[in-house]
């Protein structure tokens, strides 16, 4: 669960890592207020879920309290890489002598946290890392092993920060590590970290990313989530607890795991289709679960053609062929359907669909090709 | 023969009297019934399941019935727990099918797995488990559509695995060990271990990869592969998948420049691994290996 | 640090302890209140400083308020091993099924924490361990290792409990375990743990040590500390920032290093006499030290003499008899005084008492043997 | 020759720019100037102390200057990480003179020195340091009042062995290395540490043992001199302290039947031990068995 970068700034200050003055705002007016409050020189920050905010015009440095209401005008409501801006975050701005990246994440290959420390800040670390790997310096740890202000100073000496700020920026290593542990972070990262004229170090952005799996640690956290940017469909599939991904095609897709229909959108796209979505409905399926799913793809009015493909281990191939009944009784499904079953009770599911316009394909290549002839070549 | 398990494999299910986990135990023991020999659900020691006797705690399942393998069921926020208990008990190897796991749980517990020793072996979590043809299950893999053979299989994911499983039967092509690792970021055995073990294994010839979008783990297989005397098949899903999305599994992600289909297939074809394009062409392939 | 029973479960709760209800107070009209509350069937607890307050008479079980009112007005002001009782705490009485041992604590040959169980509760688990060993159970962690919610079934199971017990029981080691490192303990226990009829679990008494070197992680630690069963020259000592100790004798002594002072301590008894305290001035005193130690000494009544021991290492001796004299001035010290001076300086510091009443002495037992036959053969 | 610390020794003082740390770095080279290498204070790298390099990490001294022990002075808050930065820098023994560190902060930084290897030892907490007569000094004993010889020392205090080691070069007996191995409840080095180095050491030939009340380990002592071939004196004090009062240092204190003087001095007594009641009586013993 990625939260806003305010929502980020507010669990770090809990953590002792200081941010500029600032707030949230949702109207240009409430901008004005609060740029005045900092008298005009500020930041105005769209808070949306994904990245280069900044190259699509969603921050603006402003001198007055007008120029940040103007700012607020032109970015509530833009519109950046499909999302909505709702929410602007206004804060001071501050000058920095020298920017830090520091960051706390999952290392998947090792298996542990890594603890990463870069004296080039502000800019994407991936490019640091690819451009000037030596100003970048990792550190790995786990829960138990903890993270010792002494690793902290070491890492920040290793990634060459100025020696005056080693003791500082090590607490705030600590601090993260920390909140990451203690919050159930997958991400962590404060980016840049700003050393000011005045030897105070301030977090300037901030990203952190919560493990949707250690929701049940933080009864909280519920409230922090904000849906605004989010697809409606997979809003829909999130309040129907289904397992779905919006994609750009005219295909709809359910299959039963993740693998499975990950390589049925491939062999759509081999077809020379393109797949509408991800949708898995998991082991153990029963009919009201294929039945939902149906639902769900039928509300994306771009579909123009439905493939299930469904591989019965654990999941009975009736069940699913149930829930399509029922689906195409209770929705009046009109769109055409190709369904391969396989597996556990494979006969009694096409035995069941045998009477319907239903049609019926043997493997995953055979459907992909047929759902894609009968949706009409795709792109 | 095959990897990891075999039919001197003695389980203890943890969990077993839950859903899951009374059901699975009992599909495994009617897969080879010497090798489910106990369950363990705290507080209903002394009670049975279908025959299958339950414990307190993983040591006496252990102590009083030999086991050395244990098949983990209990629910997510227990999980951890289960898997330490079990190796601090004596076993050896944990599959862990339990999904949803918080990635710190599953560091730390592979972290204190690592600690009690090299002995020590996780499979998944959120993994179907692992199989040997003809002499054990370990997990909820389903039986039926395995038959023994020379082609060893691993892969991230559950069906798509069953789906190429089905087809080299069909073809009449068995299988060694089929070994589903799992699909979170975080994965106690690996495409690597699994390599490693089919390479050192006399009943496996070929081994068949199935690897999806997220991670490096196809790129160290990828690079281990080099080494390797067997040949080996790839395939690897989400080819299409949009960066940033995860598409079920949480591991299943392409973040940044990082986890790209392109990348895993291209250190394939750099080691000259063939990579499949579709789960027909994994058959056509090996068939011509064997 | 201890503290009272009564703040032994206001921090066992906040970690998800079960206690009975009741609250503390300080009068019997209090008392009177809340046993009416409860509808009467109560205990009243002394909250003293010290163990065997059962045995002194400082616990009733009472049937109605009025009882508990008796009770209270007896116990309060009561004096219990030398302690004046000023709280009680009343609480309901809880019937128990069966009563268990919960204890964590430092274990100092192993360096480690023990956690301690077992299915004996209620009495003094020295006796149990003495009589029935195969009645407690023990396990050894860190806080690396932590201790996991197996290991507390496993405990439990081992020290006999009742198996539908087990995992209720076992959270409540987990909870005791993580108060114990989080609050930094030297020792929580829970003794007994009382199984009612309806089957739970409740901590009916609680005992809580502190440790004084990790107070600066707890600033709200400050208001848990109750000096009123404290020996108030003990207080005073706190305020002087001196390690003192009240013993029982009519010497006074001071002294650098506690080994020193306790062997000096030692040799006074070998000749026949008996100490007023214990008090280490430390390394490296400076004279206001040794002033504000002899004041101290000054205010316990009952000393009749006074030997200062000092081995000069890094503290000087000339340091020390400039301390003597100024507290000499300050205080009209009238009081004979056996110096023992050796090390750095000690020609200096000898010197310097050299016109003054003070007896000096060239060894510890030379001095020890000086200073009983002054004080007049101690007993 | 001696114990732990000799000619050999290179000393990192960690907390060099405090009072103390500075005050007794300069006597610790007084003693032996080559034993004193470097000094640390994280953020003062570049720096010295009247000609001792100052350093930010352990690990640049261990490499720039090859120091293999550390001189701990840091405050109580930091000392548990001074500690484990040391060891995961390549020292091999740390000489920890701070006081008032937290019990947990004491558990935890030697459980981690332990997990580092067995070559890694801890003396102290809040002890006086060690000393090897006429090599090196590491810690804050007062150099002046030792003379080489044959006798080993080991204490939990500091004046009072200065009393004992004053007596014993004043009747012209010598010592090999003394150490006090600190007044705390949890300490990294303990007395059969000591005992069983002595036994080892060429240069030692009798053992002063002096402990005090609290905890076993004067008891632990007792059971493993009964398979030394040295003789051992020892001395407790506090034979007249009341129970439940801490006696100065944190680890000296009876509570319930456990730590009393009484158990100590019988249990040296029970394995032939001469216990000896008086100072003056430790050297009228040892200078017998010499």
């Amino acid at each position: 669960m990625k939260v806003h970068e305010y929502q980020a700034k507010e669990i770090m200050r809990r953590y002792g890592i200081a941010t500029p003055h600032g707030r949230v705002a949702e109207t240009p007016d409430e901008v004005y207020e609060i740029a005045s409050e900092l008298r005009g020189h500020a930041v105005v920050k769209a808070q949306v879920h994904v990245g280069g905010r900044g190259k699509a015009g969603g921050i603006s440095v402003v001198k007055t309290a007008e120029e940040a209401r103007d700012a607020a005008s032109r970015i509530l409501g833009m519109d950046i890489k499909g999302l909505t801006v709702r929410k602007v975050l206004v804060e001071q701005a501050v000058e920095a002598v020298k920017e830090y990246y520091l960051g706390v994440t999952v290392d998947r290959s090792r298996k542990s946290i890594a603890i990463i420390a870069s004296s080039e800040g502000g800019v994407d670390i991936e490019e640091v890392a690819a451009k000037t790997p030596e100003r970048i310096a990792k550190v790995w740890s786990t829960p138990r092993e903890g993270f010792m202000p002494w690793q902290a100073r070491a890492l920040a000496l290793a990634a060459g920060f100025d020696g005056s700020a080693v003791t500082q920026v090590g607490g705030y290593f600590s601090s993260l590590f920390r909140l990451f542990i203690q919050e159930d972070a997958e991400l962590a990262e404060i980016n840049p970290l700003m050393l000011t004229k005045d030897g105070k170090v301030v977090a300037a952005d901030a990203k952190i990313t919560l493990d949707d799996n250690a929701l049940f640690r933080h009864p909280g956290y519920g409230g922090l989530w904000e849906a605004e940017g989010d697809d409606p469909l997979e809003q829909e599939a999130r309040r129907r607890r289904l397992t779905y991904v919006k994609l750009n095609g005219d295909i709809g897709v359910i299959g039963n795991g993740a693998g499975l229909v990950m390589a049925t959108i491939d062999a759509i796209k081999a077809e020379g289709g393109e797949a509408a979505n991800f949708l898995d409905i998991g082991g153990g399926a029963r009919a009201e679960v294929v039945q939902n799913a149906l639902e769900l793809i039928l509300m994306d009015k771009g579909v123009k053609a439905i493939l299930i493909n469904v591989f019965g281990g654990i999941t009975r191939c009736d069940e699913v062929a149930q829930g399509l009944l029922k689906a195409i009784e209770s929705v009046n499904l009109d769109l055409p359907v190709v369904v391969r079953l396989v597996g556990t009770r494979e006969k009694e599911g096409r035995a069941l669909l045998r009477d319907t316009p239903v049609v019926t394909a043997d493997t995953m290549v055979d459907a992909a090709g047929r759902i894609v002839a009968i949706a009409g070549g795709g792109m | 023969m095959g990897i990891f398990v075999d039919k001197r494999t003695r389980i203890v299910v943890q969990g077993i009297t839950g859903r899951e986990g009374k059901f699975h135990a009992l599909r495994m023991r009617d897969y080879n019934p010497d090798t489910v020999v106990a369950g363990v659900t705290p507080g209903r020691g002394g009670q049975d399941v279908e025959g299958i006797p339950v414990f307190d705690t993983v040591a006496e399942a252990v102590e009083q019935r030999g086991a050395n393998t244990s098949c983990i069921f209990v629910p997510s926020r227990a999980a951890r727990d289960a898997v330490v208990e079990s190796f601090a008990s004596g076993i050896e190897l944990a599959v862990c099918i339990t999904e949803g796991i918080p990635t710190l749980d599953v560091i730390d517990m592979l972290d204190r797995a690592k600690n009690e020793g090299s002995r020590c072996r996780v499979i998944g979590p959120n993994c179907p488990g692992i199989i040997t043809c003809g002499e054990a299950s370990c997990g909820i893999m389903p039986g039926q559509i395995f038959q023994p053979g020379p082609v060893g299989v691993i892969s991230r994911s559950g069906t798509l695995t069953y789906e190429v499983v089905g087809l080299l039967s069909s073809r009449g092509i068995g299988q060694s060990t089929c070994i589903g690792i799992g699909g979170d970021p975080i994965i106690g055995t690996t495409f690597v271990d699994c390599l490693a073990a089919f390479e050192e294994d006399d009943a496996t010839s070929a081994v068949v990869l199935i690897g999806e979008i997220g991670g490096r783990d196809e790129e160290e297989a990828a690079a281990f592969i080099r080494s390797m005397a067997k040949p080996v098949v790839a395939f690897v899903s989400g080819r299409t998948a949009p960066p940033g999305k995860r598409m079920g599994h949480a591991g299943a992600i392409v973040s940044g420049s990082m986890g790209t289909a392109e990348s895993k297939v291209k250190a394939f074809m750099e080691v000259g691994v063939p990579v499949a394009d579709t789960v027909n062409e994994v058959v056509d392939i090996i068939s011509g290996l064997l």
